[in-house]
């Protein structure tokens, strides 16, 4: 899910190539933990196409134990309940059935608990 | 006040021209374009554009409102310039101030001693959805759009922090759509000539929270153009001219996920710092200003970022009554993007254009008195790109 | 031979660098580019790309292909480059040779003393109709597209007429490919590292009467650099460089219908008299070319836009063996777009990067004895836009 | 169809609001005939989806009596019969339903006769 530069162990998200902050181009796969801190959020009401049949839905930035952050879908009943600094967990569960987009990891978080 | 001293300029703007901005149906991009460089032309009656100009280089976003790319030496062409060499330059919303970039460097490198620089955008004939999609793919396509991010979106994420950190109010952001309406109202060639009220931004409907559709530019469709050419010849070509005497780009990190801080945008900050140092100036010597209001939070940003205020103090700013006209800076007097509008490509150079108004004394109603030294900063993307251009006059 | 006069270079190649060329699954435009980047890095070890490495100037055709605009800063970053400022440059198939112009500005202008010159496409994650449609927005909407033209069918246009008035062949037309594909099968990054017979291209489908598949160049996946920098400063970095010294670019009609003659593409014409008269060469000096053969016909009009042999004797030359490794003026040592594949982005600088191996003698199997002098010839669409630069060793 | 520059007559098709020869934006729209002679051609078996249907299909550029020259598909059902020169008229007739594509008068071009 993330790349780790052998050089300054910096953790990349999207992985890649080059390390951006020593330029090493040794890098290495890490596992990343399911817990993390939201940092921001915003409910997306305009969406695009794609989307559509989402919205109302919230996105929000997620700072993982390991000092890595990870941009993403909070998935959540309550969307009035999002707060700065609250605990989330990581959701591989699928619920939506795209298709055209990339072959990535799909993730999204939730609530704890 | 302290006189900055007086730089060699980098290249000299010789005249300006804008389209109309609007919902222009049945116009192509190819026609703004022409608009726009015709009124250009007529400012410069010396001038015989399609031997004289020499090079074009045309910002323009994306091939997917018109099924159209390689615009380039459309645009160029449906002005008349042929066989001038037009390139079409692309960074999301500063594609037009990355184009004004490259006519600098085309200018200074001595390659070319007059080029036409400008941008257009057609957006209207797609339904709001398909533009929400297009403009989204100027953030990363696998982590930001594949998580439902939009541009809106994106720009919301960093208003929540600014809240949570500073205190930043929704009726700050608010305050600054309120302004640019007002500034606006002032401009015939805004898309939106109107007046709103605090309490009718405040009441729009939603777009992402905490943005509300009245913190939203507009779509809008339009053209503007500048030419450029050596300070020694702009003299000969026309009497009103200003001097480009900074220029600076940067860039930050694509996503906003892989950025420390998310209350400052980096790449227009060292823009800025790069163009303050080039042109010997401090922010406390520009006298007017046209900043990137893709969002309201983003003018806040921008006041912070460019040092008109201290960082966090971007809604207060406004709020004072500072960055109105009759302030002490008046900031995004033509309307802005929020009011004038946002056709994606055409945006640096339309900021540009205001500015060569206002320093001519052409601006009309909505002119700054005496103003002498003028900033444009311009944003493309969600802050990967920040671009930042000084002028003065001559 | 005349001893071409040693005019002072507009810039200096340090390094280049290429992707594998190919069908590249699962591989992102910015894991191309930052593998072309890593190559020309690795060749210059004194320098350190993020802090010395500028600014950056990207080719790329079109937002389609990954759904992503605003690609360079993308593109730069995934190179280690940040906070350089990057810019998309979008001339169609012509980007990356329009991309090497604003590189060489930049430099030129004294604004970068290094920078980063490049292009790359993903174009294979698309089926080929939809690549198709893709390609045809770099000809015109509403005349062109609109009439069913595609691309392989607007050079088609061009090979009815030349066939008509020259008495051109479809086997001079094959010849092209067979030469093209006999030198890509030399080169490792190839997308087709595989030889062709006369009668293989002359049995292969139609695409475009009387253009058949192996008249066509490939749907391919790749990328390609240059590092730039000034004269004075390349031999500080570098024991490997070469020297621009003529770089023109002109337009001719975006659409062919408004066009005088459809036996030659003025654009190319134009660019090329500029670039030799900058460089005081004439077409007889080149020592080795790489010509835009999108389509075999455009090669055979290459030819003689160029000057390597007279109007309407391009098929007769191709099938002297003249442009073979080994004969007088070898032409697409690298296999062309033909053979080593046309990711429309990348080709531009792809192309300099061939002449910067074989000026630099590291052309391996493909070496020309004693190649001084190079030419890159780069159109965009239906030659639209012309890009030519000539190249000097050190 | 097509616009003519007031000050140097030339024609120009696309429209266009500033001509390309001599500058002038003082332009006035004018009628071409119905008849022109083929200029060049070219059979189109790869097409892009949108025009799948008809392929293979030709297409070409038509000379017409006024000097000026048009893009156009050329109707046939001889495909082997097209040649330089030959004399073509414009036919109107709708005969496919392409909604997507611009507000353009549509036109092709047939054999005379
Ligand atoms: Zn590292
Ligand atoms: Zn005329």
């Amino acid at each position: 899910m993330a790349v780790r530069c052998v050089r300054c162990k910096h953790i990349m998200v999207p992985p890649r190539t080059i390390c951006p902050k020593c330029r090493s181009s040794r890098v290495e796969w890490v596992q990343l933990g399911t817990k993390g801190k939201l940092v921001t959020y915003t409910v997306v009401h305009v969406s695009p196409p794609q989307f559509k049949h989402m919205a109302p839905y919230a996105v929000g930035i997620v700072d993982m134990e390991e000092g890595v952050k990870l941009p993403s879908i909070i998935r959540t009943s309550r969307l009035e309940s999002l707060k700065i600094g609250m605990e989330l967990e990581v959701d591989f569960s699928p619920k939506s059935q795209e298709t055209s987009w990339p072959h990535w990891p799909r993730y999204f978080f939730k609530e704890t608990g | 006040m302290r006189r900055p001293r007086r730089v060699k300029p980098l290249a000299t703007i010789i005249s300006a021209g804008l389209s109309k901005f609007g919902r222009r149906e049945g116009v192509y991009a190819r026609e703004l374009f022409a608009e726009a460089a015709l009124e250009a032309f007529h400012r410069v009656e010396e001038l015989d554009p399609g031997k004289d100009i020499k090079a074009a280089f045309i910002g323009q976003m994306s091939e997917a409102y018109e099924h159209q790319a390689h615009d380039a030496p459309i645009n160029a062409s449906w002005a008349g310039l042929l066989p001038a060499p037009a390139t079409r330059i692309e960074n999301a919303c500063a594609s037009s101030g990355s184009a004004l970039r490259a006519g600098i460097m085309a200018i200074k490198s001595g390659m070319y001693d007059i080029v036409l620089v400008g941008g257009v955008e057609k957006m209207t004939n797609q339904p709001t959805p398909e533009v929400t999609g297009i403009l989204a793919t100027a953030s990363d396509y696998p982590f930001e759009q594949w998580n439902g991010m939009t541009f809106p979106g994106l720009f919301a994420l960093m208003a929540t922090v600014h809240m949570h950190e500073y205190g930043t109010t929704e009726e700050q952001m608010a305050a600054v759509a309120v302004k640019n309406h007002k500034n606006g109202a002032l401009n015939p060639k805004a898309h939106m000539q109107k007046e709103v009220t605090l309490d009718e931004v405040m009441k729009s409907r939603m777009v992402a929270w905490p943005l509300k559709l009245y913190d939203c530019s507009l779509i809008t469709d339009g053209a503007s153009c500048l030419i450029l050419t050596h300070p020694k010849l702009a003299k000969k070509l026309s009497d009103n001219f200003v001097h480009i005497i900074g220029s600076g780009q940067s860039q930050d990190t694509f996503c906003l996920h892989e950025r420390d801080s998310l209350t400052t945008i980096n790449a227009a900050k060292q823009a800025a710092q790069e163009a303050y140092k080039m042109a010997d100036v401090k922010a406390k010597d520009i006298d007017v200003a046209e900043v990137h209001d893709c969002f309201t939070i983003a003018e806040i940003i921008a006041c912070e970022d460019l040092g008109f205020c201290r960082p966090g103090q971007g809604g207060k700013f406004v709020e004072s009554g500072a960055s109105n006209i009759g302030g002490t800076i008046p900031i995004n007097t033509s309307g802005g993007l929020k009011s004038k509008g946002h056709p994606v490509g055409a945006t640096g150079t339309a900021q540009v254009h205001e500015l060569y108004l206002q320093l001519t004394g052409q601006a009309d109603r909505r002119q700054v008195a005496d103003a002498e030294i003028a900033l444009a900063h311009n944003l493309g993307g969600s802050g990967a790109t920040g671009v930042v251009h000084i002028l003065r006059s001559a």
